[in-house]
């Protein structure tokens, strides 16, 4: 009797956890539907954005090319004929609205470089930043003020006057240097420095930009 | 050999896990907001310049000013009409319900800050949430003895001619050796060279 | 008494209860590593590593151990294979707790010993061909896969009970 | 967010322990559940016991579920799982292969190992099956290659695949299965009992 009580409950149970499998399921359909948003949240990406620490200084730029940084890639977001009439020596060009094609992912999203970004001034490479932090890309930054910047600071340095202080004559003579390294040549430095051969902005030999292991390896058997 | 056939284990497993589903749903919260739009989309809109409006001629009625600088700023003077929305804190449901208002009034956003730079962040941001029309003012606002002062400022100015400028820089220090070689006995003095050097700095308006 | 004990020591999990273990083992998997279960990878990186020690040159030779060997770690410094002996040990854990321990060949009354292993030889050459071709065995790539509502996973998983079934008539004297 | 490791948020070096951990779950799950038996694998394909498809299918409906839900809870990136990649002639004919050496067998390779740890003589002899097997396609790779590459679809899933919803899918598949587990002790009241 017992026996016969017990085994009419377990018949049942396999039902009842049947339909807790199915209720399961089901819920799933019953869930709010959203779209998957592609990239991190706003929050952090509005949080990003508007922090500065993306921008990296003319000076700055200057410096690590002439100390000849192997990590740092200069991309040009403009568009080709302006890159092609000057861009910063070593740079490659990936015009903004080709940047989200597939074919330049392996140059954004690495971890082999530290990229900088730069347009004639940071507004577009702003967005081009802004898009590809969206999707998660690491190691990018912005060249501050672009190429107008570049030109002001590096290869047309303002001469301080007499008055101003040490640091800016310092500044001052780095630029300098650094311009003559960029191609410029000053008629006062002439005898010191024989001009030499312009350092032709060579086409950078870009290694192929190891890409980030995405995939997981081979799993399974 | 045989299994068993008791389901007890089985049944405290699926309650168990039933509760943790509970229990996770529960918590979940829906995040507040979400991109309407991919980035893509968001790539294409940001290829044209529509969204840029000239602060000459501006006729205000169809827009509503969003002053994005610091609260700080914004008091110490601002564009007529304008209402301040700190670019930090512009996702937060206040601020959205706020812009929400004025989009069903049929107004269009304009953003504005101290150059179209600083409001980069927000109009991206509002374009990715495809809130409604935005657009940004392409102005520079600075304060000149405490007044604020509204000027047009192009967006991405075309930068100047560097290889122009370095070309000529070359030429000219090649000029200048030569001259120099040709009087190597009397070396120019310094204020031969002082005329040249200012030529030299008109060189980048030449460029523009 | 004691036959009793014994009884619930040998008696097996209800495959329903064992099921949803295996099921949360999967999601546990998928969550920590992102990857699925295995068993025939840390086979392979085992016959690779023979391979390897028995004839380097071959290995490297062959386009597919190569594809296996890399100059800084051996074949056997792998998540398959750790994942493989853990296998064992977890296997002869719950066999020595329930009594299942012990040298025996299973099989049906009406075959000999002999029958018995030479089948399972031939069965266990055709799963280890077939599993390299379909990349996977059950699983890895019938149950991992289909976590993840693979379509490889579901017609591979189609593929060996289908053929198994056909196949059932012909074999039924070795388990009935 | 998940998967831990690949996102690193736990180190790549506990991979290794995880391994290990993992392994022992699974092969404690298999040999408990009866998996370490080849006369009770075999069963499903005569209808004397349906563990195989029970174990089988309970697994593969709690995992995809659970999956799904914690995607969509936002503890687990779907896109960011390992996903079998599918090679249509691969998968056929190399699941065939499977299947029949399946029936003869009367093991898999999971089930083998666990067969062989707890001292069945013939999973030992059917993992050297294995190993021999494995060796013989290593060394005729050439032959079996377009074989092995025919017909790539890519790392595909049923959503893609299809394009259809997978909440669909999942609950669809779990009435499939639910209806089968029904059918399976139907048939096996039916079929005279092997004892083994």
């Amino acid at each position: 009797m017992y026996n016969r009580k017990l085994a009419k409950l377990l018949t049942h149970s396999y039902q009842i956890l049947a339909v807790i499998l199915i209720l399961l399921a089901g819920g799933l359909l019953l869930l709010p539907n959203y779209e998957k948003h592609e990239g991190i949240e706003p929050e952090s990406l509005l949080a990003n954005a508007i922090s500065p620490e993306r921008y990296i200084s003319s000076d700055e730029l200057a410096h690590k090319i002439i100390s000849g940084d192997p990590s740092i890639l200069v991309i040009d977001v403009r568009d080709s004929e302006r890159f092609e009439s000057y861009s910063i020596p070593g740079a490659i060009n990936i015009p903004l609205e080709d940047i989200l094609d597939e074919e330049n992912e392996e140059y954004l999203d690495q971890a082999a470089y530290e990229i900088v970004l730069c347009s004639d001034d940071n507004f577009y490479a702003d967005q081009a930043w802004i898009l590809c932090n969206r999707l998660g890309y690491k190691n990018l930054r912005v060249l501050q003020g672009g190429m107008q910047d570049w030109f002001n600071s590096v290869i047309n340095p303002p001469q301080p006057d007499e008055k101003m202080p040490n640091s800016e004559h310092e500044l001052y003579s780095f630029r300098k240097s650094a311009s003559m390294f960029f191609g410029v040549a000053y008629e006062d430095e002439v005898k010191a420095t024989p001009p030499s051969p312009k350092p032709s902005p060579k086409p950078k030999t870009v290694a192929p930009v190891k890409k980030k292991k995405k995939k997981m390896p081979e799993g399974g058997c | 050999m045989k299994e068993l056939e008791k389901t007890k284990r089985i049944s405290i497993a699926a309650v168990l896990s039933i509760l943790l589903i509970l229990i996770a749903l529960l918590n979940y919260k829906k995040p507040s907001f979400l991109y309407a739009q991919n980035t893509s989309t968001t790539l294409m809109k940001m290829d044209t310049t529509d969204y840029l409006v000239s602060p000459q001629g501006l006729e205000t009625e169809s827009y509503v000013l969003v002053d994005v600088r610091n609260p700080f700023d914004y008091e110490k003077g601002h564009l007529p009409e304008a209402i301040n929305i700190y670019a930090p804190e512009l996702l937060s449901n206040d601020h959205t319900a706020q812009l929400n208002e004025y989009l069903r009034e049929g107004k269009t956003i304009l953003l504005y800050g101290r150059d179209p730079n600083e409001t980069l962040p927000a109009f991206m941001m509002l374009c990715q949430l495809d809130m409604g029309p935005v657009k940004i003012l392409e102005s520079e606002n600075y304060f000149e003895k405490d007044k604020l002062i509204t000027t047009y400022s192009e967006v991405e100015k075309p930068s100047p001619d560097i290889a122009g400028f370095i070309e000529t820089s070359v030429k000219k220090a090649n000029e200048s050796k030569k001259q120099a070689a040709k009087r190597t006995v009397a070396p120019p003095p310094p204020k031969k060279v002082a005329p040249v050097k200012k030529k030299k700095k008109k060189m980048p308006e030449g460029g523009c | 008494m004691a036959q009793k004990e014994e009884k619930r020591m040998r008696v097996y999990w209800n495959p329903y209860f064992g099921g949803f273990l295996l099921g949360i083992l999967i999601i546990f998997t998928f969550y920590i590593t992102g990857r699925g279960l295995g068993a025939t990878g840390g086979l392979k990186s085992g016959v690779v590593a023979i391979v390897d020690k028995a004839d380097t040159e071959h290995a490297h030779e062959n386009a597919y151990y190569s594809k296996f060997l890399n100059d800084e770690e051996s074949p056997l410094n792998n998540w398959l294979v750790f994942e493989t002996l853990g296998i064992i040990l977890g296997a002869f854990l719950s066999g020595g707790l329930n009594g299942r321990l012990g040298f025996k060949v299973q099989h049906s009354p009406k075959i000999t010993v002999k029958r018995r292993l030479i089948f399972a030889l031939i069965g266990g050459l055709l799963f280890g061909l077939g599993a390299q071709i379909a990349r996977g065995c059950t699983s890895g790539a019938a149950l991992s896969g289909i976590a993840v509502l693979s379509v490889g996973g579901f017609i591979t998983m189609l593929a060996i009970f289908g053929s198994a079934f056909l196949f059932a008539y012909f074999f039924r004297k070795n388990w009935i | 967010m998940g998967p831990l490791i690949p996102n690193e948020i736990i180190p790549a070096e506990w991979n290794s322990i995880f391994a290990i951990v993992i392994g022992i779950a699974f092969g404690y799950i298999l040999e408990s559940s009866g998996f370490s038996s080849s006369r009770k694998l075999a069963g499903v394909f005569y209808g004397y016991d349906f563990a195989v498809l029970k174990v089988f299918f309970t697994a593969a409906l709690v995992s995809s579920i659970g999956i799904l839900y914690m995607d969509y809870m936002g503890y687990l990136d779907l896109g960011a799982l390992y996903v079998h990649p599918t090679y249509l002639k691969g998968a056929l004919i190399g699941g065939a292969i499977m299947g029949l050496g399946f029936i003869t067998g009367g093991f898999c390779p999971g089930t083998s190992i666990c067969a062989a740890a707890i001292g069945k003589i013939d999973a030992l002899v059917y993992v050297g099956g294995i190993l021999i097997g494995i060796f013989l396609f290593s060394e005729l790779f050439s032959r079996f290659e377009p074989l092995y590459d025919g017909g790539f679809m890519g790392y595909i899933t049923i959503m893609d695949a299809f394009e259809i919803s997978p909440y669909v899918f999942v609950f669809a598949f779990t009435l499939l299965a639910v209806l089968s587990f029904v059918i399976a002790d139907i048939v096996r009241k039916r079929v005279k009992k092997v004892v083994y």
